[in-house]
């Protein structure tokens, strides 16, 4: 059901203990699966095809990853908040386009500017969202669901149908996408950073622990003192910053930007978020575990299209890989609760 | 508690449908006679000497908007109902589907146009409402990509289809080198004309003087030009010895070129097929791309006006054989199934990219 | 929604209960779309037609019919995000099996079925599993579409038989009303009257308002969120159907992104997202103050995009504004309090 | 004389409540209530369930704030905007049920907010951990501090929250019946470590519903009673009865006593019912005309039994008869079908559903039978909630008004309503007057008690002695889950109850 509400039926959730989700133990398998599973693919489709593991091959696949990797880092965040942030898709589109149209009306601005542009209106755009589910009370899947509409219609009636081709934007900008430094491209570096600093903040940092608390028990956050609001707002702009972030990294590596860009991203960032192992009702998961999650389902991706598999399959693959999570998450869970109601059988 | 109304539901819906549909007995694949119901042909004979009507309506609705290949078209257009002192209107979805499209034509039909220029995203899909369209007398001329016969007026064929599969495989022929493995990546598996153009290819092909060519797999980026850019990825990487990728259709042709120019690929790999000058200037600057063809977009668009505008003057009725002056572009015949054909394509090099700017 | 504040409970006083159904959502919204309905046909060239009448009925079928049930899930607490896939893969599988040479009659009932069978998974996983089911349907919303290509490609199939398509776009003797315009009827009457004048309705809000209770009530909570998500897909399936003939045309991405379009409708008529609250005549004026909006902005030429912007704010007004009028009687309650027993 | 042997008199109290009222919606939780609280001194805050003892502790939590009258830190006004401000005036809260987070490691639940900092300003996990440990020991108790907090047993729990506030070296320290799920050892070990704060000099307030532990452990007690303050006095000069009849506010005799009824054939049986880490091995039955209460400590498995009883929890084992016939299990449907009834113990969550009407609320488990051909007319239900609203006096504007607009009282009224509208054999009332004012209160033992002499039988779980000892014919002493005495009236008393309900030795035993 919804992500903010607690309404969720109690009376369905298993008695004796609070409908449980893992051990933090089990955390870390939990992303070891993945891992498992990436690694089985790429191995089965390497030897079906060596040039899967070309130095190219292996390339492409981290850049494809690298934009859909920075927005699941915010989105984990907010989803680890007990909230969703369903606007990313239409944020990605306005950034992108502003960037762009940015850079091709004064070609020689430096790439960093093009940078903090994107992450400017990301942030401003996700501030919006916070605000209104802080201090509007409306959940989380309402507001980004109307925002939703609302950026990509902004971006619409901006570009009027305009679109900025890869002629239009200064070299150094499309070239961005592919430079490399340590034959590293710039673009697989940063969603590096980005993935590497999220992780760490949500690991080692109070605010990140506090994110989880806030998670994992709303009511308990409130009592424990927690500055709920700020943390809030601080989860929903970061998240928009990020997807600003991946407008920029979007045009630099896509050349042509049209207001369309990015449409219906949200889903595949959500899916990669729950892939990767992160609770819809918050409090576990973690950032470099979505992260994963977005490089699984873009290697499916690639890896159908080497396979010479029917590339259709690819998005119910993606379906059946979100059930399967959340099943196995699920399951964990009730044998956890059982094994509990015997431990504590001291009657 | 439950039972009662679900079955109520079921029951219902079940006896609805019935109701509703099965109002006459068996109707299969095989029996069914699908004849697009009122397609009311050419009616009221054609009166060659007919003056252009001042004023028309003339809408124009391509498969979406903020696609540049269709800016250019739609911009002849434009620049065709002015010389005709006509209403210009431009509008469209942002997604190339058909159902999008069909609310479009029912809103013009609303708006009671004089001639809606339309091209299909489903050659089916929108047939109801085009033949809807022509029930209440609006011209229906279709560019770009067709619709079924029976639910337009008339067909802006951009250049014979037997013309551009040739050129496709010629300049194939001359960018893989004359022998190796070339794919096609082309656009949505049911555009009608790509799909035409490649048939084309494939038989000239089985030619002696291609033996040594081989087309290993037709790609579809769906004239995304993110889905196309990984298809092109994804081509390589199945097919090391690819030797040239034909894109007959502009967003794959520019996406592939940006592909090959940014990767590993380039100068090993050549891309050709039909893109626009303006998109490609820097993929032939930089020698990802010798050469390519296309005719003139924004041609299909004026060509496509003056049909319009002629038939709602009640100058021609698309029947075959009929003659009409477009402008600039002087005298056109109508072909068969009301077809007009725009001439050859022209072919683009680095030598004499720059003269053209679309 | 921390269960500790119970100061956040609005205490209205006796004429509150009035103030507050005269001032609620769903009665606003109808009167609303009262208005867009008669400035349209006043001030919009063409919009007051007859045939621009048949075009809108056709344009609002698939997120009416879908709403129906869609409004009922909502009013239990839960969401089913599928419903646009359950859509496209009954088109494919119709196209797929009129391929196969089956009659139109039994292929129909088949693509009714197997979306009943789309909501049983849907409700299986949510039910049975206790499965969150914005997770669930997020992922059926992936998989079923993700079939409905297998199914069917890139493709099309077209070649239906005219009788019925023609049915679909047609209307009553060629007259004003478009014949699916029964349909809707038919079936909004059932749903309202199952959802606002049965015992099963009255246990859809003692659901979505407090489970527990209603569980305490012997009401049996898991099984009628379970049947609400089969009827749910057999509707996305019939829907799939209608959309299939309308266009005449089978494809797998047939309603691709309609299930926001509907949440956003549903919402949009005063259905509260927490459950509990929300009337189908409000959700029922949502669809067509969106489509009738959507409509007139076209005929005006308006882009399509600019009504996002206004979907999108009435979307989010329509939960905020209760709520800050909530919080403002609230904080007067307490004040007054604060006055009273400072005396 | 309270302050004289407490601190001296020249330092303001630590924590003062002046005047502090605050209600909920049209309930007065508290009114008017005072009390001083010193440093190095531990005060107890007894009264009954409803008495607005949690209130208070909210109050001081910084989670409501009062409608009118100050609190005061150390003479000042202080005014909590949210818990965190009480945190800072240095006042740790241990809540009556545990404020974990699940996902977070045990070490991480106490150190939440103050973790712990390397000099990147990063958590010290070491550090983190260590701290636990430390504390862990101070109270003797075995916890891996890297395990997540889910999945702790209620004890377990209640204990970290302990950890959790004494780490936070808080200057006020207020326990909300911490010991009720606590071994006698862990209590013991408990209490050690707050006398040495105490001794500290930090301000120990102390809620309790089990005396002795009171008197061992603190010096004042203060005594509430619907939401007012009664006394605060010296714990050494009052007796266990003075304690219970202040909190009960009236002597025994006052409440309105059951009238005899000749018990009938029996209505309910339960035979041996268990489930693993709730209750074991209940057995008790129930004739009609009588009334059987189940008392015992809170977390005793009162309300879980009945609960399973009635169907919305299931049960490992054991049968329940109905009139002789066997109830399938886990169905309310069933039970209510078989004529049983439950008025639930919270009617906030259980027993009403707050945002529908009146009418609605009363009408819910009976709306299919007034329905005709599956259809509600809104007339049959309008009719049917007015006559059973009427039957109970209850207080109300419209029927149409959301049930939450009513009072405790009425809410009660309209839970009962809705029940009994049923018409059953068997009613269980779960705490029935709890939270709702004496005279309503009164008003329900006197239907409870003629519905009895129609010859229902009611089973009556109540935590309040004196309502216990008033309405019931026979008493089900239940303690940690299995049945501790069974006491006729006769052989009841508040010791017997209250001793057999504690586990130690007493006639209740020989039941």
């Amino acid at each position: 059901m919804t992500v903010t509400s607690d309404r969720s039926a109690p009376t369905d959730a298993p008695l004796g203990a609070p409908a449980p989700k893992r051990f933090g133990g089990l955390l870390k398998t939990r992303e070891l699966g993945i891992v498992l599973a990436l690694a089985l693919l790429v191995a089965y489709t390497a030897i079906d095809n060596p040039r899967f593991l070309s130095g190219q091959s292996i390339r492409d696949n981290l850049l494809n990853t690298a934009i859909l990797a920075v927005m699941a880092t915010g989105q984990a965040v907010v989803v680890i908040t007990r909230n969703i942030d369903l606007s990313v898709g239409s944020v990605l589109g306005i950034s992108a386009f502003a960037v762009a149209t940015l850079m091709s009306n004064n070609q020689d601005l430096p790439m960093i500017v093009a940078l903090l542009a994107g992450l400017a209106v990301g942030a401003v755009a996700g501030l919006v969202n916070g605000v209104l589910v802080r201090y509007g009370k409306v959940p989380a899947l309402v507001v980004t669901l109307g925002t939703l509409y609302i950026y990509r219609g902004i971006t619409y009636s901006w570009a009027g149908g305009s679109q900025v081709n890869a002629d239009e934007l200064p070299r150094h900008f499309l070239t961005f996408a592919n430079d490399s430094i340590l034959g590293i491209p710039w673009l697989v570096l940063i969603a590096l950073v980005v993935v590497a600093a999220g992780s760490v903040m949500m690991r080692n940092y109070r605010v990140g622990r506090e994110l989880y608390a806030m998670g994992s028990s709303p009511a308990a956050a409130e009592l424990a003192g927690i500055k709920v609001a700020r943390n809030l707002l601080g989860a929903f702009v970061l998240s928009g910053a990020l997807a600003g972030l991946a407008g920029v990294l979007y045009a630099a590596r896509f050349g042509t930007v049209d207001a369309a860009a990015g449409t219906g991203l949200e889903l595949n960032v959500v899916a990669a978020v729950v892939v990767g192992g992160v609770a819809v009702f918050g409090g576990s998961g973690s950032v470099w575990g979505a992260a994963l999650g977005a490089l699984l389902l873009t290697v499916i991706g690639s890896a159908l299209a080497v396979l010479d598999i029917n590339q259709f399959w690819q998005q119910a693959i993606v379906g059946a890989l979100i059930i399967l999570a959340i099943c196995a998450d699920r399951l964990v869970a009730v044998r956890i609760a059982r094994s509990l109601r015997k431990r504590d059988a001291h009657v | 508690m439950l039972r009662s109304p679900r079955t109520l539901l079921s029951v219902t819906s079940a006896a609805l449908l019935v109701a509703g549909l099965t109002a006459c007995g068996g109707t299969t694949k095989d029996s069914a006679s699908n004849t697009g119901g009122d397609s009311n042909q050419a009616s009221a004979a054609a009166d060659p000497n007919a003056a252009i009507k001042e004023g028309l309506k003339i809408a124009f609705l391509p498969k979406q908007l903020n696609n540049p290949y269709t800016d250019v078209e739609v911009g002849g257009g434009k620049v065709a109902v002015e010389e005709l002192k006509g209403e210009y209107k431009l509008v469209g979805p942002n997604d190339a589907s058909a159902s999008s499209q069909v609310s479009y034509i029912n809103t013009l039909i609303q708006q009671q146009q004089d001639v809606i220029v339309v091209a299909a995203n489903d050659p089916n899909a929108v047939c109801p409402s085009l033949n809807q369209a022509r029930a209440a007398k609006i011209k229906v001329i279709t560019f770009d990509s067709d619709a079924s016969k029976d639910c337009r007026d008339a067909f802006i064929n951009q250049a014979t289809t037997q013309g551009i599969g040739e050129s496709l495989a010629k300049m194939a022929l001359e960018q893989a080198g004359g022998e190796g493995e070339i794919a096609v990546l082309s656009a949505t598996p049911n555009a009608t004309n790509q799909n035409s153009w490649i048939e084309v290819m494939k038989t000239e092909l089985k030619k002696p003087e291609y033996a040594k060519l081989k087309l290993v797999k037709v790609a579809y980026g769906n004239d995304d030009d993110q889905k196309s850019f990984q298809e092109a990825q994804g081509l390589l990487q199945s097919y090391p010895n690819l030797k040239a990728i034909v894109a007959p259709t502009t967003v794959g042709i520019a996406a592939a070129a940006r592909y090959i120019s940014s990767s590993s690929y380039k100068g090993k790999v050549a891309v050709t097929g039909l893109g626009l000058p303006n998109q490609m200037r820097e993929y032939v600057k930089d020698d990802t791309v010798k050469k390519f063809a296309l005719w003139n977009p924004a041609d299909i668009g004026y060509l496509a006006a003056f049909a319009g505008a002629a038939m709602a003057s009640g100058k021609v009725t698309g029947a075959e054989g009929e003659k009409f002056t477009a402008g600039k572009l002087g005298e056109y015949t109508i072909g068969a199934d009301g077809e007009i054909v725009l001439g050859p394509p022209t072919e683009f090099t680095k030598e004499n990219i720059d003269k053209f700017n679309f | 929604m921390s269960d500790i504040d119970l100061g956040k409970r609005p205490s209205a006083n006796r004429s509150g209960a009035l103030k507050s159904r005269l001032t609620s959502w769903d009665s606003i919204i109808l009167v609303l779309t009262g208005l867009v309905l008669v400035i349209a046909s006043i001030s919009v060239d063409n919009f007051g037609t007859s045939r621009n009448f048949t075009f809108m009925v056709l344009d609002l079928l698939p997120i009416i019919l879908i709403a129906l049930p869609m409004t009922m899930i909502i009013v239990t607490g839960e969401i089913d995000l599928s419903v646009a896939s359950t859509l496209g893969l009954t088109s494919s599988m119709m196209g797929w099996l009129w391929n196969q040479g089956l009659s139109i009659e039994t292929i129909i009932p088949i693509c009714v079925l197997i979306g009943a069978i789309c909501g049983v998974v849907n409700g299986f996983l949510i039910t049975g599993l206790g499965l969150p089911s914005l997770a669930v349907t997020i992922g059926t919303l992936a998989l079923y579409r993700g079939l409905a290509f297998v199914v069917l490609g890139d493709g099309a199939v077209a070649d239906f038989p005219w009788n019925y398509t023609g049915w679909v776009t047609g209307t009553i003797g060629g007259g004003a009303v478009p014949n699916v315009l029964i349909l809707i009827v038919a079936l909004a009457l059932i749903f309202g009257i199952v959802q606002h004048a049965t015992p099963f309705g009255r246990s859809l809000y003692a659901i979505g308002a407090n489970a527990q209770a209603a569980h305490f009530s012997g009401i049996r909570v898991a099984r009628t969120k379970f049947w609400l998500y089969v009827v749910s897909g057999a509707v996305a399936g019939l829907v799939g159907v209608l959309w299939t003939l309308r266009y005449s045309s089978a494809r797998a991405d047939n309603g691709a992104g309609l299930e926001l379009a509907v949440v956003a409708a549903v919402l949009l008529g005063g259905v509260s997202i927490f459950g509990g609250k929300g009337s189908l005549p409000g959700v029922l004026a949502g669809v067509v103050l969106l489509t009738a909006l959507q409509n007139a902005l076209r005929l005006e030429d308006v882009s399509g995009q600019a009504l996002n912007i206004v979907t999108g704010s009435l979307l989010v007004l329509s939960v905020l504004l209760p709520n800050v009028t909530t919080a403002v009687r609230g904080n007067w309650h307490r004040r007054k309090l604060r006055q009273a027993s400072a005396r | 004389m309270a302050e004289a042997n407490a601190r001296p008199e020249d330092q303001p109290p630590r924590l003062e409540v002046h005047d502090v009222s605050k209600s909920f919606g049209a309930v007065a939780a508290v009114q008017g209530v005072s009390f001083p609280l010193f440093g190095g001194e531990a005060h107890a805050l007894v009264g009954e369930n409803g008495a607005g003892k949690s209130t208070i502790v909210k109050m001081l939590a910084g989670v409501h704030r009062p409608d009118t009258g100050t609190l005061r830190v150390d003479g000042v006004d202080v005014d909590f905007a949210g818990p965190a401000d009480a945190k800072a005036a240095g006042i740790a809260v241990i809540y009556q049920e545990p404020t974990l987070f699940p996902d977070l490691s045990v070490a991480e639940n106490i150190a939440i907010g103050n973790q712990p900092l390397t000099k990147l300003r990063q958590i010290d996990r070491k550090q983190m951990s260590a701290n636990a440990e430390r504390l862990f020991r101070r109270l003797g108790v075995p916890l891996d501090p890297d395990r997540p907090a889910r999945g702790l047993s209620i004890a377990d729990q209640q204990l970290v929250e302990i950890a959790k506030a004494l780490s936070s070296e808080a200057r006020v320290l207020i326990m909300d019946e911490p010991t009720a799920a606590l071994s006698a050892v862990e209590v013991e070990r408990l209490f050690a470590v707050v006398r040495s704060l105490r001794d500290e000099g930090a301000a120990i307030m102390f809620i309790s519903h089990r005396f002795e532990e009171i008197t061992a452990l603190c010096e004042r007690v203060t005594i509430m009673r619907d939401g007012k303050h009664v006394a605060t006095e010296l714990v050494a000069g009052l007796s266990v009865d003075d304690m219970i009849r202040r909190m009960v506010g009236r002597d025994l005799s006052a409440l309105f006593p059951k009238q005899d009824v000749e018990p009938g054939e029996v209505v309910l049986e339960v035979e041996g019912l268990s489930r693993a880490g709730v209750f074991k091995d209940i057995s008790f039955s129930v004739r009609s005309g009588e009334i059987v209460a189940l008392a015992g400590l809170v977390g005793a498995g009162r309300s879980e039994v009945m609960q399973a009883v009635f169907g919305v929890d299931p049960y490992d084992s054991g049968t329940v008869r109905v009139q002789g016939r066997r109830l399938r299990k886990g169905s309310p449907r069933a039970a209510m079908a078989a004529g049983m009834a439950l008025v639930p113990e919270d009617r906030r969550q259980q027993g009403l559903v707050m945002e529908l009407s009146i009418e609605r609320n009363v009408t819910l488990p009976r709306a299919r039978k007034l329905s005709r051909l599956g259809l509600l007319f809104g007339g049959a239900e309008r009719d049917h909630a007015a006559t059973w609203t009427g039957k109970l006096q209850t207080k109300l504007g419209r029927l149409s008004d959301a049930v939450g607009t009513l009072s405790g009282g009425n809410q009660q009224k309209v839970v009962l309503a809705k029940w009994l509208s049923t018409g059953p054999s068997l009613l269980i009332v779960d705490e029935p007057t709890r939270g709702i004012d004496v005279g309503t209160k009164a008003e329900v033992h006197r239907l409870m008690s003629s519905l009895a002499a129609d010859g229902l039988a009611v089973v009556m779980v109540s935590s309040e002695l004196p309502e216990v000892l008033g309405m019931a014919d026979r008493i089900v002493v239940l303690r940690e889950g299995r049945v501790a005495a069974q006491l006729t009236r006769a052989e009841a008393t508040e010791e017997s109850v209250m001793y057999a309900a504690m586990g130690q030795h007493a006639m209740g035993d020989a039941a």
